[in-house]
């Protein structure tokens, strides 16, 4: 049971970093990407080489990985950050679906539909170490990162992007940079997740990281809340753990277990928006209209 | 008396509509010139020209004699133009006081440049901005939350705290009651005494009369007139025009 | 010639698309809201006519009872799940992710009750004969063209003829004008979820008769909706409608030049590509900056 | 979903609670089940399952166990990332004696963790090569892909005389098993691969596939995919003019194919096993299959039931020895014993628990498989 409770903690730690580090740009910075996954494709496949090729050092292969999300997002983000709202979602939807398709061709770097097999577990120092306290470490720095930022400047000109572009851009704001910092940093914190993500499934492959995954991370933080510290967090344990805690109930016949567990889930994604469209967090009387 | 910020012969059409044909105008430091007009003369889109929102089809513009043509808006700024909206674009979810922070904030990198001293001298600058424009009670408040007149007064403020020296405002005292006139015409003045260039949308007269050194009198996206406000107002042609459209 | 039969190919499918294309854009032009469940009404109109079909009853009540199905779905999301999100000033994300969880429940609902996995009627319509040397076609391709032209007929007569359809047009341009002139918003939003939700329905019904269709097929006919409505220009009906044709047309003939495995990613990288180069689409309007 | 269906589930889930402790008693064995219940691929979970139920049924039944057995279900949607969920709980919640998995990605992704934790896993649904070897404790009840080509070439040529063949895969490591196995086996055989045409696992329409197809003028058609996708491509390639042969492995061997009017004349390998014929096993899996679950069994059905019943083999003998019922005395027991009686026939395991068997070339026609070679 142990375990058992471990590896979810583990998952739900990846994707609270996931979901937080998403948040970021949609919360802080206005930006609605789907496109989390690929950021997270890009650092698995990249942290699980560094394992298999290198050495299965964690803290390289989460380098390795922000390095190449990060960077990679930057020469994705430039040209797509130049249009708004609904278009940017579908330039990211649009980015989503190449990159799936890319991820299954680029064989020689991913394994394709195969995957990457046998990823070493994690080693400091030689020493085995599990994957939770690494994901917890990864965790707490960049909610420390995003909270330090949120009050400083960086976090004030993501908000005056986010609610007025073109006064942002009247006081001096490079808006362009800004914006392209900002998703840098978010899949820099997507391609970690990714690694740890690798690191700790051992295997990988491209459908982890398909359009179903960046949509989850998105439900995990509308659910928990956007614009809030905790509410992504809270989003990824319940998102999580909800499949998990729903395969205990023993009741349902086996051929069925699948679509009530996928109903379940559903209906309540759908409900919990009807009745907290802010999120179980979120400030309810805070209208998002220019969202 | 130097010349702040000059334009010569801007032009730009929408579609076939020439919006703005070869205005000239020059902005002299410590005056306050007033742009003047009906609706639709194409007050707002000179100032969209100036400060780099719209591209220009022809024309020049300089900045103590350097071209800001063709320089992207937040290039503009940081050359030391600052602007505000009609529709004001506060940051709304933001307080008042992170509203006019991010006024002193030029950088977009993750963070600013000069240390804690230069937070400090930031944080200062907002503050006395906020004190200026009689914003500070309500420095904790969003501005979404904010009544009528103090949301124009954050506006003012972010430009006050912005420290630029040519200031483009568009219709900021419209709305205002009696008071609160007075109270941003006292603003004006002062910001001309140090020295900022001032141009001025604005159809309420008695503000224009009040503080308008000079009067530039658009119709159609072309200068009719410029010069002493009492003048522009005595010519019968363009009382005919101004008032024409809003029997 | 095997350009021609990918073109033609493509055209049959481009009409398919092009019409739920245009019930996504119509939708998302009135209402504002990111449908993103009209994969959902597709899948749904699809089962029923498969099971009419497999009833026994006559095709017409099939496609009758289909096109139903989609309206009744389409107004239930307008007044149960996306007018209460609408009422708290909800959110693109909450829209899309309200919407989404529907979509699962929904396909999983069918999975239980209609099987899982591929259902199809078994139509001699589809089955296509050699009417050129190498080149093949299917009544099923008169069908979809016919088929999508009339819907676009008929469509454009309402949108520009009845007072409710030029209601509808000016609400996609301006909703403040039309509160102005004091009508109502919400009837009008209904209406765009019933038209729109029915235009799904024929090109449901001509899938599940064509390549067959299985629960998951929603979530392909999302996408390509909303890339086409991207493409055409948000808010031009008739510019989804060309970009549905556009899309599926690119993701046949791409085959000329490039391997199979490319198709699905063509009509995405279109859509990329307007989004860099033409923001704005075929038709919309420029991007206000 | 009938109702004797439902009731006979029932039955078997209470088991645990409700059977006379005299005949069985402790806690029950847990077998767990990692097959996507929901999804694309939701069809083989249910087809899949059903075999590992009957087979439980019957070893509950004829009293082989002194423990009774629990049937405990996990949804993968065949994603890696809930298979490693679903086994974590299977390993270390339920502490199942036994798991049975299908999809290759989910098998590769759940093998280390039931490598750690020394539970065997028994795959009869994938076959995929590199499912052999993935683990001591990973085994395979069903001959994988390259073996299934190797018996259809011969007959293709030699009894179809095929020249000329084009395949239609799906891009992952199956669908490249079997390309690089025409690639080098059809030569061998006098005949050659005119085309192979790759399809991304959730394409949905393949008109333009066909015609790329019929540009290749191929005599035979290899289709190399699985689930709903099969059907939409079989449906796919008719309805646009192709109209030579279709041929493809044993993914085929499902109900909604079987019934699909196109897939007429499909010809498709699979492990042999007569379900009419043969053996007392398979007599009883058929009638008693057919009753439970009111159709004919597939080959899937008899290879999850074999996959179960030698769980039931295995735990007997350990049982009967005096010795704990746990992988590493499963994993003796099979490499001690080699040879079991199943469905269709004796089964025998290698070193790596890859399960050797027959194939036999079958047909569909009027809707049933039939029998052509092997």
């Amino acid at each position: 049971m142990i375990a058992y409770l471990s590896n979810i903690a583990t998952l739900a730690a990846i994707f609270g970093l996931l979901a937080a580090t998403l948040n970021f740009m949609v919360g802080q910075a206005g930006i609605f990407s789907v496109a989390h996954a690929v950021f997270m494709g890009l650092g698995a496949y990249s942290g699980a080489q560094v394992a298999l090729l290198l050495v299965p050092d964690p803290f390289l292969a989460c380098l390795a990985a922000a390095v190449v999300a990060g960077g990679l997002s930057l020469c994705l983000a430039l040209p797509a950050l130049r249009v708004r709202g609904e278009y940017f979602v579908a330039a990211s939807l649009g980015l989503q679906m190449m990159a799936v398709t890319l991820f299954t061709e680029a064989k020689g770097l991913t394994g394709g539909m195969g995957g990457l097999v046998g990823i070493p577990q994690p080693r400091i120092f030689g020493v085995v170490v599990p994957v939770l306290p690494l994901a917890l470490v990864a965790l707490v720095v960049f909610l420390l990162l995003m909270a330090a930022m949120q009050r400083g400047s960086f976090g004030r000109t993501l908000g005056a992007i986010r609610d007025a572009e073109s006064a942002a851009e009247a006081l001096g704001k490079n808006v362009a940079v800004a914006k392209a910092l900002a998703v840098a940093f978010s899949a820099a914190g997507a391609g970690v997740a990714g690694a740890l993500f690798a690191l700790h499934l051992s295997f990988v492959n491209v459908e982890s990281f398909t359009l179903e995954q960046s949509v989850l991370i998105m439900a995990m933080l509308i659910v928990g809340g956007t614009g809030t510290l905790l509410g992504p967090i809270l989003g990824a344990v319940l998102l999580l753990s909800l499949p998990a805690a729903l395969s205990f109930i023993t009741f349902i016949p086996p051929t069925d277990i699948g679509s009530v567990q996928q109903i379940i889930y559903g209906g309540a994604m759908a409900l919990l928006m009807i009745f907290r469209p802010a999120g179980l967090l979120g400030d309810q009387k805070r209208g998002r209209s220019e969202a | 008396m130097s010349i702040a910020l000059t334009c010569q012969g801007l032009a730009r059409s929408f579609g076939g509509v020439q919006a703005v044909k070869g205005v000239s105008l020059s902005l002299p430091a410590g005056q306050v010139t007033a742009l003047v007009g009906p609706n639709g003369a194409g007050k707002t889109t000179v100032f969209n020209l100036i400060t780099g929102n719209l591209r220009a089809d022809a024309g020049q513009a300089s900045l103590h004699g350097k071209p800001i043509m063709g320089l992207k808006p937040w290039q503009v700024a940081r050359a030391g133009v600052a602007r505000s909206f009609q529709d004001l674009r506060l940051f709304q979810h933001m307080t008042v006081r992170d509203n006019v922070l991010a006024a002193t904030e030029p950088s977009g990198w993750f963070w600013q440049p000069g240390g804690a001293a230069s937070r400090a001298a930031r944080l200062a600058r907002a503050e006395a901005a906020m004190e200026a424009a009689g914003i500070a009670g309500v420095a904790d408040a969003r501005a979404v939350d904010l009544a009528y007149a103090e949301r124009k007064f954050l506006s003012m403020a972010r430009i006050l705290a912005a420290e630029a020296n040519v200031w483009l405002l568009d219709e900021p005292a419209s709305g205002l009651d009696l008071s609160s006139r007075t109270r941003f015409q006292d603003l004006l003045k002062a910001a001309r005494a140090q020295g900022v260039a001032i141009c001025l949308i604005e159809h309420n007269l008695d503000v224009v009369m009040a503080l308008a050194d000079r009067i530039a009198f658009l119709d159609r996206g072309e200068v009719l007139a410029e010069g002493e406000p009492q003048a522009i107002m005595r010519d019968p042609k363009l009382a005919a025009i101004y008032f024409g459209d809003r029997k | 010639m095997i350009e021609l039969q990918l073109l033609l190919g493509g055209l049959q499918n481009g009409a398919l698309y092009a019409l739920t294309a245009a019930g996504f854009a119509l939708i998302f032009g009135a209402t504002k809201v990111f449908h993103v469940a009209h994969g959902a009404t597709f899948t749904l109109a699809g089962y029923v006519f498969i099971g009419a079909w497999n009833a026994g009853w006559h095709p017409a009540l099939g496609v009758l009872a289909a096109m139903a199905a989609a309206v009744a779905f389409g107004i239930a999301m307008e007044r149960l799940v996306y007018r209460p999100i609408g009422r708290h000033e909800g959110g693109f994300f909450t829209v899309f992710v309200a919407a989404f969880g529907v979509s699962i429940v929904v396909q999983n609902v069918i999975a239980m009750i209609a099987g899982r996995g591929f259902a199809n009627v078994d139509s001699p319509l589809a089955t296509a004969t050699e009417v050129m040397p190498d080149l093949f076609l299917a009544p099923v391709f008169w069908i979809s063209i016919v088929a999508a032209v009339a819907m676009f007929l008929a469509l454009t007569i309402f949108l520009s003829r009845h007072p409710a359809g030029v209601a509808l047009r000016a609400l996609a341009q301006n909703a403040d004008l039309l509160r102005a002139y004091g009508l109502s918003s919400g009837k009008l939003s209904v209406l765009a979820f019933a038209l729109g939700s029915v235009l799904a329905a024929p090109a449901a019904i001509l899938t599940a008769m064509t390549s067959g269709i299985n629960e998951a097929i929603g979530n392909h006919v999302m996408l390509i909706s909303m890339a086409a409505t991207i493409v055409g220009g948000v808010g031009s009906l008739r510019g989804a409608a060309l970009a549905g044709l556009l899309l599926g047309v690119a993701e046949s003939v791409v085959l000329v030049f490039l391997d199979t495995q490319w198709a699905e990613g063509a009509s995405f990288m279109v859509l990329f590509a307007f989004i860099l180069f033409r923001p704005s689409g075929m038709f919309g309007a420029a991007v206000a900056r | 979903m009938n109702s004797t269906r439902r009731l006979l589930l029932g039955s078997a889930l209470a088991a645990p609670f409700a059977r006379p402790s005299f005949a069985q008693s402790g806690d029950p064995y847990v077998i767990g089940t990692l097959f996507p219940m929901s999804g694309t691929n939701a069809e083989y979970g249910t087809v899949f399952t059903s075999g590992a139920q009957l087979a439980i049924q019957h070893i509950e039944a004829d009293r082989m166990l002194r423990r009774p057995i629990r049937l405990q279900a996990e949804d993968t949607q065949a994603l890696p990332q809930q298979a490693v969920v679903g086994m974590q709980k299977l390993v270390n919640v339920d502490h199942a004696a036994w798991t049975l998995v299908g999809f290759t990605a989910v098998s590769k992704a759940v093998a280390p963790i039931g490598d750690r934790a020394k539970t065997v896993m028994v795959n009869g649904g994938a076959v995929g090569p590199d499912l052999s070897g993935l683990s001591p404790y990973f085994w395979n009840v069903i001959p994988l892909a390259h073996l299934e080509t190797r018996a259809l070439l011969p007959f293709l040529t030699r009894e179809r005389r095929v020249k000329r063949v084009a395949l239609v895969y799906v891009d992952d490591p199956l669908g490249d098993a079997i390309l690089s196995e025409l690639r080098n086996e059809l030569p061998r055989n006098g005949a050659e691969l005119v085309g192979s045409f790759s399809i991304p696992r959730t394409a949905q329409q393949f008109g333009p596939v066909a015609a790329r197809v019929r540009q290749a003028r191929p005599d035979a058609v290899y289709i190399a995919s699985f689930g709903a996708q099969q059907s939409q491509i079989i449906k796919g390639l008719r309805d646009n003019g192709v109209s030579t042969l279709l041929c493809s492995y044993s993914a085929m061997g499902l109900d909604s194919v079987r019934s699909l009017p196109e897939a007429e004349g499909l010809v498709f390998t699979a492990q042999k096993m007569d379900f009419s014929g043969g053996d007392e096993l398979t007599k009883r899996f058929a009638t008693d299959f057919q009753a439970r679950f009111n159709r004919a069994p597939t080959i899937y059905n008899a290879n999850y039931y074999n996959a179960t019943r030698m769980f039931g083999l295995l735990a007997q003998g350990i049982e009967q020895a005096g010795g704990t019922v746990n992988g590493e005395t499963m994993r003796a027991a099979l490499l001690q014993r080699r040879r079991f009686d199943l469905v269709g026939g004796t089964g025998e395991f290698d070193d790596k628990g890859d399960m050797m068997a027959a194939i036999e070339v079958l047909e569909y026609r009027g809707g049933r498989a039939q029998r052509l070679a092997g």
